[in-house]
């Protein structure tokens, strides 16, 4: 095409240029998308019997099932990326400033996924949307899922990935392509003088000191969501906030760097991705992970001494029941993140893939986690002596999950085919050379 | 005021399910949703066991978890004790259910038609003309109403996917100053409910003579249901002749 | 102007925030009342309101400068 | 008809109260649509002009046996709901699972919906093709008036149970006059014929729960079933008064899930053991000495005088027609025997000459005869301990308060709170002697008919049978198909299990006719008794079958050749008493809505078939014994004997004879319904206070014609199986399924659960939903042994100790700790195939009894024990 080969020469990082690999991505992760488009529109008119969730008591099930899963963990995700890049911001970082875009798309992109997929869980769907809307009720935990982390912590998120791209925008903007107006729209005017310059610092600045609690705050009300019932074992708590929050950390970080990865092998080596940005990564990762990992311990430790009676019913079902090969799985998982990070930070010496495969691990141990506290709490967590429940996703949540999650990859992928994904300016000589 | 209030005499219940029966044929509920769920225990072993039976109805809690994480206001508490859903308002999202520590919370988790017994064919034809095809046949149309001064549609709403449902001590009776279904049916009057603001209502007088406990007292959610005879259940409970509850 | 526009938009945000918030179902879990916002539709003026307090950011950034 | 849309009105009146702004309004009337496009959630509501119409009718319950009252709500005639009537004495309002549960059964489009004529083969499942009523019952006419012409008793009339007053199967079955044979024989029957034979009333055992302070639940499935003339409901509710007043339970059950929580004692006895048990009991209470000596010498032959070959001795008194002989009893203040009546105070016990024989009263002989009945000899046998027995047998004793009286209503009426409620104890192989052998306890203490103490049927009403069992007779061969008067069974309930045995091989029982044409009128054989094989060949020969049902029983599925549809509960029956033995009242069955499909009730079937046959009318017609049955004779309500009536007004012209003078609307009436006829009368239900006392019958400890019964049965070349129970008194043996191999090592129940009645609840969806299906109880314990846990598919394989044979089924394993480990035990509800709802319900435990020597009673009745072995596996 020969709009392609126009751009192919002029835009930074392979933006607008369709290679065969994108491509089979793209068409992989289209796929997967209308198959969990599919799988969700059958959920729509057959009802959620098409799941495996059902009724918690009599009737032995999970009502919240991997759908609640993944809005955790996506959630969870979703935290580090636009931390990360406030403090880039605001601590001036300077060795992980190529990533801040990145890691805003990233939250971007799970938050997208995470909010629709408390959507996708509703039995209503679309009258709870309105009803949201209209009722919304600040008692409720899902008032912060709703309105802080759907509406605030996401268009806060939004206008830091605009603003923060305002100068790149205007750099390219110049570059003549088929994205130009695209380009030329988010500069929406940037020249990059200096009272522009000084103008979005302090307005960075602000954003980020008013994002970080806003985010912390926000995503402890998804901890909330389990951590304020006193009817489910395993659940009250004023840990389950904080334990959400390092996990989210955790995950977010190791998906960060498993993104970093791919967008270093995919764009190449010519973008400022070195060894210093995983170090950094893996540095961050590490302490995510270790105090991850803590709560994870001393979690263990309450369960082994739960006392007869309700809590331990949980205890039984994680540590014993049918739960233990997930519980311990994840446990083993985090130790040999742990191990591989270590290791690393003690010699100095940061392999690339020594970070992702740690992050990896982290990341599917999160996954996990997120199964065991929304999951076991509704099947062996009843006070009544109910029979214990079961709960396994039927295909279809398997399908609409895949569905969230090559919505992410578009979204992601998507996005560095039209917006170069690491930060031009923040090594101008290099883009510069590239260009 | 009046505030109702329902007791469950254990010391009398004969763990027959006919509660359980004429609330589903009242609430016209759907295979697999027990509002009124009977449970049958055994404990100890041959020779020394005891059995039991546990009526649970929904507790229509003072303090009730499921209207606090509501998040649409749904699900409420009126002024006269009736914890209600609201079919209209409600957006299915099972909070309440996870709030419940008393499992009292049934979800349409398919077309109500779908589930309702359906292994017998309602819409034959032969039948249609006595029963204008309503499924089941015996739909009461009080479930489609408005109640109460707030005029929500609080009685099951004719049941749709989607949306969450439980006991509602028949608030389409209660209006109409008839005991709930389960209550007056109850083959032994296990079950008394009443208004336990005035002194004089067999309930009230009920409380007064008898020694209750209520179900998971230590949960704080301050039930309306009192429980007089029995012990409360502990975990060395088993629980048998299940109902055939899976959808 | 710059700057008292993006205040203005602050004020407005966080004003929206508050009104939004009171005007919603109060906390509570004893009456009919508590189920229902004062004004129905109060949780979109609280959206609302955290717009108006991003937009302030942007009309601080993307206003441009007066010739 | 218009649709709304849900949200409308709410958002309307909230508006106006919350005075918002009228686009909220709008936009959730525009969401309302969304939902509804979207969602497919927003609940259309349909209104119509003039709005639902609301009605009651009055009515009574099918389902069960006892007919509680009912009221039928409906809306524009289509019935939603049935209640308890509140004014009906049975169940004041309330009404049990099945009560609720049968409005899905009237409504179920799988019933039989118009007359049904076989199209294919009998023996397999049934084709069918759609016939007019017209034809159906021209063809079932002509069928039976052609085996009628030859001899009408080769036509059998069987009926599961008749619902209501049985004046229209009566009436059909004495106009026609063809045999008849009922459920009995797998009902409590043989304990009815123990109870007839030993005091004389049609009943079994239940205590007056008004003022009874010590019950042995003896086999009661309190908290499941139903007992002695009522169903279920109105006992839990006597019981749960007696237990608030005080009364205490001991409960003798292998399984203590029959009485729940209501178990004070649990003594868990091995099944068929209660006769040995019995036996100790007396043997404590007289060791005790706790016997109410005025009763036992005034109303019990237990002090006359017994001869050394175990007749009576007696005397003739009076002359002429009036000459009778009397039982000679012995007189302490002249030293002699007297007759019977003579002596205020002839001796209990003791041995005495009479003309120069040895002779001893019958009590002496019970007393030696109990006397190796010791609680450490009961011990062995029943599987309890010597010191639980003993214990019960003292508090017996103890709370009988022998010699005590009370004033009920004004009448003094001895006093003795203790009696034995048992229902189906008779189930057993030594079923009519346990009976005996169970009332003699309370005899003992004399509280037979006392205030608090054992009764039976609600009045003192002497059966025939007690009359007619004074002198049993054996005949020779040939015998009719039920074996009366047999050498088989001297005493003979008239068993559907000896009737098909019977018809499987007549040689072998002397018997030459067979029925040829059977109605099957709400009957499954094939399904709810025991021994499917011989029901399978026998019915087979039947050279015609009409059945009368609702549904399509297993039985016409296999062999029906023309099928019926009765309605369920939508017709015309009564009278119903409603009595709860205290108050009297009666009641009628009204239609709550038209019979549906093509159904009529039973007495319109009747009738119509009667008039084909040319029965109906005229002196000895149907309608002849309808006027009879009701007692409309001789009063200006009787039918007239040349028109047939409607339903409707037959029950018109009862009710106007029994004073009431609305007719039949007094019981359409829903604030009606019910004829309450106030309390009944110390009089009527205490035997001792009644006239005359218990009725006149003589209570008969000593069983003297059964010994003449058995040694006519001896004379007539009657194997042993069939003699060794007529005995004078119950006498222990090891039951016959004892001798199977040790391997089958497990006794095997049956059980009724509350959810259903019989076989003809399990198809009820929503009451399958609550009892879903077959499934085998076992001890964890045992279990373990076998290495079968909850939820296992297990085989169950049954033994015949008399002939080897073996039958299986298989089933589920279900974990129950409340059961003796040498006992498994299943629901007979299921097995069933017709229905829909059927499917995956499991076997019914009646797949693998056996019927005949070793499983019957002495009087024909079957037994519901047999040894069983429990595996692992088998194919679920």
């Amino acid at each position: 095409m020969s709009v392609e080969t126009r751009v192919e020469q002029k835009l930074p990082q392979g933006v607008g240029r369709l290679t065969p690999g994108w491509l089979v991505f793209f068409a992989v992760s289209f796929v997967v998308f209308v198959i969990g488009i599919g799988a969700y529109s059958y959920q729509l008119s057959n009802g959620l019997i098409v799941t495996g969730m059902r009724s918690t008591g009599t009737m032995g099930g999970a009502t919240w099932g991997l759908y609640v899963v993944m809005v955790e963990y996506f959630i969870g995700v979703s935290l580090a990326g636009v931390v990360l890049a406030a403090f880039v911001e605001v601590f001036n970082i300077g060795a992980l400033r190529p990533v801040s875009r990145l890691a805003v798309l990233l939250t971007i992109a799970s938050l997208s996924t995470g909010v629709l997929g408390v959507l996708l869980d509703l039995g209503s769907p679309f009258r709870g949307f309105v009803n949201m809307l209209l009722y919304v009720r600040p008692q409720s935990a899902f008032f912060g899922t709703f309105m802080l982390v759907a509406v605030g912590v996401l268009m806060t998120s939004l206008v830091y990935l605009y603003l923060g791209g305002r100068r790149d925008a205007a750099t390219i903007a110049g570059t003549p392509s088929g994205l130009r107006w695209f380009h030329k729209l988010w500069a929406a005017g940037y020249r990059d003088t200096e009272p522009e310059r000084e103008r979005h610092r302090r307005v960075m600045f602000w954003l980020s000191i008013g994002l970080v609690p806003l985010v912390i705050v926000a995503l402890s009300t998804e901890g909330l969501v389990f951590g304020i019932q006193v009817g489910r074992p395993g659940w009250y708590g004023s840990l389950q906030g904080p334990d959400f929050i390092v996990l989210a950390a955790a995950s977010g970080l190791a998906n960060l760097v498993v993104l970093t990865a791919i967008i270093r092998r995919a764009v190449g080596a010519r973008i400022p991705l070195g060894h210093a940005v995983f170090k950094w990564l893996g540095s961050l990762l590490l302490a995510a992970t270790a105090a991850s990992l803590y709560f994870q311990t001393v979690k263990t430790f309450t369960l082994l001494y739960a006392t007869p009676g309700n809590e331990r019913l949980i205890a039984d079902a994680l540590l014993r029941g049918p739960y233990a090969w997930i519980f311990w799985s994840s446990l083993v998982l985090m130790v040999v993140a742990m191990i591989l990070l270590v290791s690393q930070a003690a010699t100095g010496a940061w392999s690339v893939p020594a970070v992702v495969a740690a992050s990896v691990a982290i990341s599917t141990a999160a996954v996990a986690e997120r199964y065991l506290t929304v999951i076991p709490s509704q099947t062996h967590g009843m006070l009544l002596p109910y029979e214990p429940g079961s709960y396994f996703p039927t295909w279809v949540e398997f399908a609409v999950v895949g569905g969230l999650f090559a919505l992410g990859a578009i979204l992601i992928g998507g996005f560095v085919k039209v917006f170069p994904i690491i930060n031009l300016n923040s090594n101008r000589r290099e883009v510069r050379t590239d260009a | 005021m009046t505030k109702y209030a329902m007791v469950v005499d254990l010391n009398r219940c004969q763990g027959c399910r006919g509660c359980t029966t004429a609330c589903k044929v009242e609430n016209n509920t759907v295979e697999g949703n027990f509002w009124m769920h009977v449970f049958r225990f055994e404990q100890g072993s041959f020779p020394d066991t005891e059995m039991s039976f546990l009526p649970r109805p929904c507790q229509h809690c003072d303090n009730a978890p499921c209207v606090k994480v509501c998040p649409v206001g749904a699900r409420f508490k009126r002024e006269d004790g009736l914890v209600l859903t609201d079919a209209d308002r409600c957006i299915g999202c099972r909070y309440c259910e996870l709030a419940c520590p008393y499992g009292v919370n049934y979800f349409n988790w398919q077309d109500p038609e779908k589930a309702q017994y359906s292994v017998v064919d309602w819409k034959d034809s032969d039948l249609q003309p006595v029963t204008d095809g309503v499924v089941p046949p015996y739909k009461n149309p009080d479930l489609d109403e408005l109640w109460g001064e707030e005029q929500r549609r609080t009685a099951g709403g004719g049941h749709a996917k989607g949306i969450m449902e439980k006991c509602t001590f028949c608030v389409q009776r209660v209006e109409k100053d008839l005991d709930p279904a389960c209550v007056e049916t109850c083959p032994t009057d296990a079950l008394v409910f009443g208004d336990i603001d005035d002194p004089g209502t067999p309930i009230s007088l009920y409380l007064r003579e008898n020694r209750t406990w209520q179900l998971l007292e230590e949960a704080g959610t301050r039930p309306s249901v009192y429980y007089v005879g029995g012990t409360p259940p502990s975990s060395e409970l088993k629980e048998i002749e299940r109902p055939k509850a899976t959808v | 102007m710059r700057r008292t526009g993006a205040i203005a938009l602050i004020v407005m945000g966080v004003a929206l925030l508050l009104a939004g918030y009171l005007l919603a179902a109060p906390w509570g879990a004893s009456t009919v009342a508590d189920s229902d916002p004062a004004v129905v539709g109060a949780p979109t003026l609280f959206i609302i309101g955290i717009v108006s307090l991003l937009s302030s950011a942007l009309f601080y950034e993307l206003l441009p400068d007066g010739r | 008809m218009s649709e709304v849309f849900l949200g409308m009105p709410t958002i309307t009146r909230r508006t106006l109260v919350k005075g918002s702004a009228a686009i909220v309004g709008t936009s959730v009337v525009a969401s309302n649509f969304l939902f509804k496009s979207l969602d497919g959630v927003a609940i259309a509501q349909e209104t119509t002009a003039s709005g639902p119409v609301e009605d009651f009718v009055a009515t009574t319950c099918w389902i069960g046996k006892q007919d509680c009252g009912m009221i039928a709500r409906r809306i524009d005639g289509r019935v939603v709901k049935f209640d308890g009537n509140p004014t009906n004495p049975r169940n004041v309002g309330t009404l049990c699972p099945k009560g609720q549960g049968q409005i899905q059964a009237m409504y179920d489009p799988n019933r039989v919906k118009w007359p049904l004529v076989r199209t294919n083969e009998k023996g397999v499942s049934g084709e069918w093709r759609r016939a007019t009523w017209d034809e159906a019952l021209d063809l079932v006419a002509e069928k039976v008036n052609e085996v009628r012409a030859r001899d009408p008793k080769m036509v059998l009339w069987q009926k599961g149970r008749s619902k209501a007053k049985d004046f229209y199967d009566d009436a059909f079955v004495k106009s026609t006059g063809i045999s008849k044979l009922g459920h009995g024989a797998f009902c409590s029957d043989a304990g009815y014929r123990a109870l007839e034979y030993t005091i004389g009333t049609h009943a079994v055992l239940h205590p007056d729960f008004r003022y009874c302070n010590y019950m042995l639940s003896w086999g009661w499935n309190i908290t499941n079933a139903g007992g002695n003339k009522f169903c279920w409901l109105t006992w839990p509710r006597h019981m749960v008064k007696a237990r608030d007043r005080g009364m205490k339970i001991a409960h003798l059950d292998p399984r203590l899930r029959s009485a729940g929580p209501f178990a004070d004692t649990w003594l868990p006895i091995r099944p068929g053991t209660d006769l040995a048990m019995a036996l100790a009991l007396c043997h404590e209470l007289i060791r005790q000495d706790y016997l109410d000596r005025p009763y036992l010498t005034k109303y019990t032959n237990a002090p006359f005088l017994i001869k050394a070959d175990g007749t009576v001795a007696r005397v003739t008194v009076g002359e002429g027609d009036e000459a009778e002989d009397v039982g000679l009893v012995w007189d302490e203040a002249s030293g002699a025997a007297v007759p019977f009546g003579e002596t205020d105070d002839p001796v209990l016990e003791g041995e005495f000459v009479l003309d120069g024989e040895k002779v001893k009263t019958a009590f002496q002989l019970f007393i030696e005869h109990v006397a190796d009945a010791t609680p450490e000899w009961a011990a062995d046998i029943t599987g309890l301990t010597a010191e639980q027995i003993s214990s019960v047998a003292s508090e017996f004793g103890r709370q009988a308060q022998i010699g005590s009286t009370l004033v009920v209503d004004g009448v003094e009426v001895p006093y003795r709170p203790v009696g034995i409620m048992a229902y189906h104890m008779a189930q057993q192989e030594l079923g009519f002697q346990t009976a005996r052998a169970m009332t003699m306890v309370p005899m003992l203490v004399g509280a037979i008919g006392a205030a608090g103490g054992q009764l039976s049927d609600f009045t003192w009403k002497i059966y025939k049978n007690y009359a007619k069992y004074e002198k049993l007779t054996v005949e020779d061969p040939p015998y009719d198909f039920l074996l009366n008067n047999s050498k088989f069974f001297p005493i003979n309930t008239g068993s559907p299990a000896v009737v098909a045995g019977v018809m499987n091989d007549p040689e072998r029982y002397g018997v030459e006719d067979l029925p040829e044409v059977a109605i099957l009128h709400m009957v499954n054989p094939l399904n709810s008794f025991p021994s499917q094989p011989e029901y399978l060949r026998s019915y087979l020969k039947f050279k015609f079958v009409a059945v009368i049902s609702p549904w399509l029983s297993e039985t016409a599925d296999y062999f029906a050749d023309v099928v019926l549809p009765a309605a369920t509960i939508e017709k015309y029956e009564g009278p119903i008493s409603a009595t709860d033995q205290y108050i009297d009242a009666v009641t009628l069955r009204i239609p709550p809505m038209e019979p549906l499909f093509e159904s009529r009730g039973e007495i319109d079937i009747y009738m119509d078939l009667c008039e084909r046959m040319g029965t109906l009318y005229g002196e000895e017609g149907y309608l002849a014994v309808v006027n009879k049955e009701l007692k409309l004779d001789d009063t200006p309500f009787v039918l007239p004997l040349d028109s047939k009536p409607e339903v409707r007004h037959i029950f018109d012209q009862w009710a106007k004879s029994q004073g009431i003078d609305e007719g039949i609307e007094y019981f359409e009436d829903p604030q009606k319904g019910v004829y309450v006829k106030g309390p009944v009368s110390p009089n009527k239900i205490y035997g001792y206070v009644a006239d005359p006392p218990f009725g006149g019958a003589m209570h008969r400890l000593y069983g003297e014609s059964l010994l003449d019964a058995q040694q006519q049965m001896k004379a007539k070349g009657a194997e042993k199986i069939y003699w060794q129970d007529y005995t004078a008194f119950p006498t222990w043996r090891a039951p016959t399924m004892d001798a199977s191999p040790a391997e089958y090592e497990f006794y095997l129940l049956s059980y009724h659960q509350i959810e259903h009645k019989q076989s003809r609840t399990s198809f009820i969806p929503i009451l399958a939903e609550l009892a879903p299906g077959a499934h085998l109880d076992i001890n964890p314990e045992a279990a373990a042994r076998l290495g079968i846990s909850e939820g296992d598919s297990v085989r169950v394989e049954s033994h015949n100790a008399v002939t080897g044979e073996t039958r299986r089924l298989t089933t589920t394993a279900t974990m129950l700790d409340s059961i003796r480990p040498d006992t498994v035990a299943m629901p007979h509800h299921f097995g069933m195939w017709t229905h829909p709802q059927n499917e995956a319900q499991g076997p019914s435990a009646n797949e693998i009894y056996f019927t005949g020597e070793g499983y019957l009673a002495n009087t024909g009745d079957q037994s519901f024990h047999v040894k069983v072995k429990v595996t692992k596996g088998g194919d679920a």
